[in-house]
């Protein structure tokens, strides 16, 4: 059952992420990109990342689709037609996508509770969190205790970029006469 | 004081120098009285360091530490000697030219002018003493640099242009060749040190040997030799004092110092002669001074006639060195001087002719003798100097060439220095005679005149007296170099 | 039925290269920033994937559950797409001031305004 | 939207429930999903919510630029100075456990008060960040 | 625990805190005096931790507590604290300078965010360098991007917002890349710790997945040090900066993200034999020769020398690029003291830019001309940090061309040393070219205008100036430091 929801809700996101690239309407295509996020929500939820999914639903759903919205109103809704051929893309892409693909091939099994990832470093999470922090959820632990100072650096990237967009574009037409 | 603050001295002072220079742009005289002072004092100073080299004496001091294992370091030996006393003791009598001509040409910028002179004295001052190699190529590059705007100190297109052509040459031999040449030196042999014998025996092959040694005389740019020489008559667009100390003696001795340096010390006679490395030089030197001297026939501009002149000279020095026996090379060392001083004579005397008669085609000498004649008089010295005969210099360095050149039987070196005599007398001895003996061409623009400015004057028949008198009294030089060769 | 060991990885390849090609291959400025933002999602799809332990649950520890998800990644992503989202701003913001200044947010007609200044 | 009663009563009984969701996820976060950066996005939320169903003017006046910017900058100090509370007190920057006499508390000490830094820092963030791309005028041209 | 065992947090700490500090201040002057104290205070820490690890080795401080891997860790060698030393040096004399220049670029009500951005910048890039963590590395990289992006999209020219953009899409795919790598990475070993990675990694260096992890974080890390030919981004997002922001970041930017090339490539995956086993090194040497190449040939034909900088910048991180490639001592060390000596040259000379547009509004070549009458002192620093690029003896140029060479001969690739000197003749091309404009030209109107700039930008230009020459005079310090980082980075590599 779980199976067939992950390749559904994967096929379900494939489609969409050519739909954004296809459409050319700009309204769709925000609209595609944030149902996009709350179907990796959705498949994160499958995977056991409830943490993540509620993040990405409010963050990647919510708040930049309502950015995006905003940024909508701003500019044109149409996009145009380019005249550039995309054959250096396709090229780069294709170059990527096989080197990524040769790189999954010696990749543990999906699931497999034996993959490097799953024997080191996280068995003492998993064992000695509740001793050593006392929390029950282990993501919470690991990424405000044992992995605070990258919790830190999120904050300020959160405060980099708020103040980033205040001077880009903060009072800029308002104030002025 | 003890001989290595003096030599600290000798390499501070020009610099020093520049600092009131530029303070007393607004006050010609005070900044010409400095320059003089300075050059005088220059010039005792390196007096004061010839009697403890002579005495076998070898001075080091080391300036800094400048990479890890190199320094930049300070070491008189009799080669350096020589060629520092020559360069300090013509800067005081360029300065005295200057002074002449610069007024007497009404040149603008005339502080920036005396101001990198005194640098570029330094630099060479730095060049004469370099304990290495290393400190040898970062003189180098400085006299490069700060001879820069003395070339192109007239401003015009043209001088903007041979300004180029100058920078491009020597930085980029240097650059290219010469830094290659001491980075792999220093990579072989674990130091730049100048050693007598060389450093380098053992530590590369043979045919290593002949490619390293390439590098080398075709990255001192400043020496001249064919095919990169283009830089010197494109540098003769500097004002007259500039070509006869610099281009004459400072920046091209440099370079022919900087070959038989690096013959001497860095290979070693005996390892160039034994792996044959050198052989290829004496084709290139001799197929230069041949070149260069036929070039110099078919100039009429005076002062490029002097240049190739000069491109020829020089490489009697690389041709020595080539020729590896030390008696050439003693002779070598002495052409230095005896060139220097010949060469200055010849330039501040067309400087001379400039600045009174505004001609400068040979063409147009013609009866100048009668109007200049302390000018043409000592034009005529240098250019016996020139083609090595006697009363003057140039004889008594050309003998010992020769005489290398007869004892090791290079037939063909023979018969470059034969053949070169030759020409040398077709492009200087006309002018002598035209300008004693010739008639005077009247074209309306030219007006009377008479000698050049007293102090230009003044100069010129002291550098003339002066290429007399190392054929009289050569003792000190053949010395010197005696030293450097062990003989 | 069992899905195929490396699919999830495949697919998010896909997505991927999906998002990398609207990237390289748009040219309107918004149509970047979404191409981006589907580009670094796949990303985290495939972080996300790997720490999957079959039969697992998510990682808060409860009485009588032994086989748990790796939380490491999730940590990682959670902080991955705080980024992606303070990225994503930035973007859009320099997309909205582009599109006052220059009246355009086509990467041609922008690259032929800029060809005429300089 | 002022011709819209409804939405604008929906609104006002809606916001107070979305605060209070935003509270308990942001103190809910060591038992089960969510946390800091959750709560403070969800408290965003209610704000923009206000300012779309009430106008920007108004939502501005519930939460002025100079308050936001307080709140942004003491959500980092907060976090930042936890850190350094805990090198103060003998520990390496971060280290929660010497806040109390035992560690675990003072773990829970830690989490609590770096999680409400995040939580502030990420709600005064997302507003400003919405609140600058709303104020926007939209037939704003500059000329360079 | 005493302050001085702290100093590896704090040297991070301090200016991530001043951020809100200056933001919640506000005041201009206010702002940039906390901007100056923290960048001050930052290379008071450096100095101290690159003293101290001279000394007594490397060390390591456990963020939280928690033992590595489990928790962060911070590792600090001679290599991080040289980079550290670097970035923070060029931060503090640039935020002398960065008042005035400011005050005149900078529109009032935004010099605040500017200076926040500015430490926000400085954080991020001390972050990279210090941190021994391989996610925190991507961490940090965001918050210097991030803050990099609005540094240059704050410069006057409308084409800053574009070059400011297109540097965000393509950071943010090389950070993406970089996430991928590191993904793989983590997949096979299980940790994120980069010494943990690097003892684990040899085990599963025979598999597909380290191997397309090493290239994944080649590209994304090549993207952000803008090497050949993946540098799109750089020239005009330094060309259209404010004059501040371009010094700050062509000083320090690119050479943490070298700085990260090396303690991933050499550092993590070098003792996996894989540096040989793929013609990674090739790759590397050929990105590099091209990128000296045609980095300087382009900037010898800019009509704006802040552009013709920025393309001899993406030159010299060709000669840093082939000294790596090298994989020798003498090679690593020479890329090493280039980071210091590229950084020095290059911020002075964008330092002198900045004093230019200054007083002209302008950089362009025909502006300049007949400029080095009006300002000597500004032309005289930029001949001195020219000469320094072209590599003239006694300037810090010659330092590493001289090793590079070194390097090149030791190695038997005698084409390539050959390589090095003619293109260092084209960086004459284009330094003469900004000489001759500026002494042997006509004034132009603009120049004759034009009076020297003032004390405050001259200093910090000079201070740069005279270092291009002090440490080329006596590079013995330098180059002592940058054959320890060499020698301890080569250790963990397998042969």
């Amino acid at each position: 059952m779980i199976e067939l929801l992950d390749i559904a809700v994967l096929s379900m996101m494939v489609v969409s992420a050519v739909a954004v690239l296809w459409l050319r309407n700009l309204f769709a295509v925000v609209m595609l990109s944030g149902a996009y996020s709350l179907l990796a929500a959705t498949l994160y939820v499958l995977l056991d990342a409830v943490d993540v999914a509620f993040t990405e639903a409010a963050v990647g759903a919510g708040i930049a689709t309502v950015l995006m919205l905003g940024t909508l109103t701003m500019v044109p809704r149409q996009e145009k037609e380019t005249r550039r051929g995309s054959l250096g893309g396709l090229l780069v892409v294709a170059a990527t996508g096989a080197l990524l693909v040769y790189g999954t091939l010696d990749m543990p099994e999906f699931g497999d509770p034996d993959a490097p990832i799953h024997r080191h470093v996280v068995p003492r999470y998993m064992q000695d969190s509740p001793a050593e922090v006392g929390l029950p959820n282990v993501v919470t632990s690991v990424l405000a205790s044992y992995r605070g100072y990258d919790t830190l650096g999120e904050t300020t990237v959160i405060f980099t970029a708020a103040i980033g967009v205040m001077a880009l574009l903060g009072w800029g037409r308002r104030r002025k006469p | 004081m003890t001989p290595p603050v003096l030599m600290l001295l000798a390499l501070l002072l020009p610099l020093v120098a520049v600092g009131p220079i530029l303070m007393a742009r607004r006050n010609p005289n005070l900044r010409e009285a400095v320059s003089l002072a300075a050059a005088a004092v220059l010039f005792a100073v390196v007096l004061g360091l010839f009697g403890p080299v002579a005495a076998g004496e070898r001075p080091e001091l080391v300036l800094v530490e400048m990479l890890p294992g190199l320094s930049l370091a300070l070491k008189l030996e009799p080669l350096g000697m020589l060629f520092a006393l020559v360069a300090s003791a013509l800067w005081p009598v360029t300065t005295l030219y200057a002074v002449g001509y610069m007024r007497g040409h009404h040149e603008k910028n005339q502080t920036r002018f005396y101001a990198f002179f005194a640098v570029a004295i330094a630099a060479a001052m730095g060049i004469a003493m370099a304990g290495n190699m290393l400190t040898l190529f970062v003189f180098y590059e400085v006299l490069t640099i700060c001879t820069f705007p003395l070339v192109t100190h007239a401003g015009t297109a043209e001088a903007k242009k041979a300004g180029r052509v100058y920078l491009g040459i020597l930085i980029g031999t240097s650059v290219v060749f010469q830094l290659l040449a001491i980075v792999w030196t220093w990579a072989a042999a674990g130091t730049l040190d100048f050693v007598p014998g060389g450093i380098l025996a053992g530590k590369v092959s043979d045919g290593a040997v002949a490619v390293l040694f390439a590098l080398y005389v075709f990255g001192v740019g400043k020496a001249a030799v064919m095919p990169f020489h283009r830089w010197l008559p494109a540098a003769m667009v500097a004002p007259t004092p500039v070509s006869a100390l610099l281009h004459a003696v400072a920046v091209v001795k440099a370079g022919v110092f900087t070959v038989l340096k690096v013959t001497v010390y860095v290979f070693g006679l005996d390892l160039l002669a034994a792996t044959g490395g050198g052989t290829w030089l004496v084709w290139v030197a001799g197929f230069t001074i041949i070149a260069a001297s036929v070039v110099a026939l078919t100039k009429d501009n005076l002062k490029a006639r002097l240049a190739y002149s000069t491109i020829s000279q020089l490489s009697y020095v690389v041709l020595g060195a080539a020729l590896l026996a030390p008696v050439s090379v003693l002779g070598a060392a002495v052409h230095i001087a005896a060139h220097a001083v010949g060469k200055i004579t010849l330039f501040f005397a067309a400087g001379a002719v400039m600045v009174a008669s505004h001609k400068t085609e040979v063409s147009q000498l013609a009866g100048i003798g009668r109007r200049m004649p302390w000018t043409m008089g000592a034009f005529a010295v240098g250019a016996l100097s020139m083609i090595g005969l006697p009363p003057t210099a140039g004889f008594v360095s050309k003998w010992y060439v020769l005489s290398g050149a007869v004892e090791t039987g290079q037939m063909l070196a023979v018969a470059v220095v034969v053949a070169s005599t030759l020409l040398n007398a077709g492009y200087f001895l006309p002018i002598v005679y035209s300008a004693f003996f010739g008639r005077e061409v009247h074209d309306g623009h030219h007006h009377d005149h008479g000698e050049a400015p007293w102090p230009s004057v003044a100069a010129l028949t002291l550098t003339a007296a002066a290429t007399v008198a190392l054929f009289l009294m050569p003792d000190w030089a053949i010395g010197l170099a005696g030293d450097l060769v062990g003989r | 039925m069992e899905v195929p060991g490396l699919f999830n990885y495949w697919m998010a390849v896909v997505l991927m290269m999906a998002g990398l090609y609207a990237v390289i291959a748009r040219g309107n400025l918004v149509k970047k920033i979404v191409g981006l933002g589907v580009f670094q999602i796949s990303v985290f799809v495939l972080y996300i994937t790997m720490g999957k332990v079959k039969g697992g649950t998510a990682p808060i520890l409860g009485d009588g559950i032994t086989v748990y998800s790796n939380p490491l990644p999730h940590v990682l992503i959670l902080t991955a797409i705080v980024v992606g989202v303070a990225t994503t701003a930035l973007g859009l913001a320099l997309v909205v001031r582009i599109r006052e200044s220059f009246g355009t947010i086509e990467e041609d007609e922008l690259q032929a305004i800029e060809e005429g200044e300089a | 939207m002022r011709e819209k009663p409804i939405l604008r009563v929906g609104t006002k009984l809606l916001i107070p429930f979305i605060l209070l969701f935003a509270l308990y996820v942001q103190f809910h976060g060591d038992f089960g999903p969510g946390g800091g950066f959750q709560a403070g996005v969800i408290f965003a939320a209610a704000f923009i919510l206000y300012a779309l169903v009430f106008g920007m003017a108004n939502a501005r006046a519930a939460l002025p630029a100079g308050l936001r910017r307080q709140i942004m900058a003491l959500g980092v100090l907060l976090y930042a100075g936890v850190g350094v509370v805990g090198m103060l007190a003998g520990g390496n920057f971060l280290d929660y456990s010497v806040l109390s006499d035992t560690p675990t508390t003072g773990q829970h000490i830690g989490i609590f008060l770096v999680e409400l830094g995040v939580g502030m820092n990420v709600f005064a963030a997302m507003a400003t960040i919405f609140f600058v791309f709303a104020s926007r005028d939209p037939s704003a041209k500059e000329d360079g | 625990m005493t302050l001085h065992d702290h100093l590896p947090a704090l040297a991070v700490v301090v200016p991530l805190m001043a951020a809100p500090v200056i933001v919640a201040l506000r005041r201009p002057t206010a702002a940039w005096a906390v901007a100056v104290a923290v960048s001050w205070a930052c290379l008071a820490i450096s100095g101290q931790l690159l003293q101290s690890v001279l000394a007594n080795g490397p060390f390591s401080y456990l963020l939280g507590g928690w033992a590595a891997p489990w928790g962060i860790e911070y590792r600090v060698d001679p290599v991080d604290a040289f980079v550290l030393v670097i970035v923070s040096a060029i931060a503090a004399v640039v935020s002398l300078y960065a008042k005035t220049s400011v005050a005149k670029e900078i529109d009032p009500d935004r010099q605040y965010l500017f200076y926040a951005m500015y430490v926000l910048c400085l954080c991020g890039l001390l972050g990279m360098a210090i941190t021994g963590d391989a996610f925190n590395v991507f961490v940090f990289l965001e918050i210097s991007s991030l803050s990099t992006y609005v540094l240059v999209a704050l410069g006057r020219d409308r084409r800053a917002l574009t070059a400011a953009f297109r540097y965000l899409v393509l950071g943010t795919v090389g950070a993406t890349f970089y996430v991928i790598g590191i993904g793989l990475a983590y997949m096979m070993t299980g940790t994120l710790n980069m010494a943990d990675m690097a003892e684990r990694l040899p085990a599963v260096a025979h598999t597909s997945t380290v191997r397309a992890a090493l290239a994944f974080l080649v590209v994304g890390i090549g993207l952000k040090m803008a090497a050949f030919p993946l540098h799109l981004w750089l020239p005009n997002a330094y060309a259209h900066a404010p004059s501040v922001a371009t010094a700050f970041l062509a000083g320090t930017a690119t050479k943490v993200s070298v700085y990260v090339l090396l303690r991933i490539v050499l550092g993590v995956f070098g003792g996996t034999g894989l540096l040989t086993a793929l013609p990674l090194m090739e790759l590397l040497m050929a990105m590099a020769l091209a990128g000296m190449f045609v980095g300087s040939a382009v900037a010898i034909w800019q009509p704006d020398l802040k552009r013709a900088l920025a393309y001899s910048s993406v030159a010299q991180i060709g000669y840093i690029l082939l000294g790596i490639a090298f994989l020798s001592e003498t090679g690593l060390a020479a890329a090493i003291v280039h980071l210091f000596n590229h950084a020095i040259m290059k911020t002075a000379l964008f330092l002198a830019l900045g004093a230019i547009v200054f007083r002209l509004g302008s950089a362009r070549i025909e502006d300049i001309a007949g400029i080095g009458r009006r300002m000597p002192l500004t032309m005289a620093a930029v001949l001195v940090a020219g000469l320094s690029l072209i590599g003239v003896p006694l300037t810090v140029g010659f330092v590493s061309k001289w090793y590079l060479v070194e390097a090149a001969i030791g190695a038997g690739l005698w084409p390539v040393a050959v390589a090095i000197l003619l293109s260092s003749l084209l960086a004459v091309a284009y330094v003469w070219r900004i000489v001759e404009a500026a002494w042997f030209a006509k004034p132009s109107d603009k120049a004759l205008a034009a009076t020297e700039a003032p004390t405050a930008l001259i200093v910090p230009t000079w201070a740069m100036a005279g270092a291009a020459v002090w440490f080329g005079v006596d590079a013995t310090g330098t180059m002592g430091v940058a054959r320890a980082a060499a020698a301890a980075l080569l250790k963990g590599v397998a042969p």
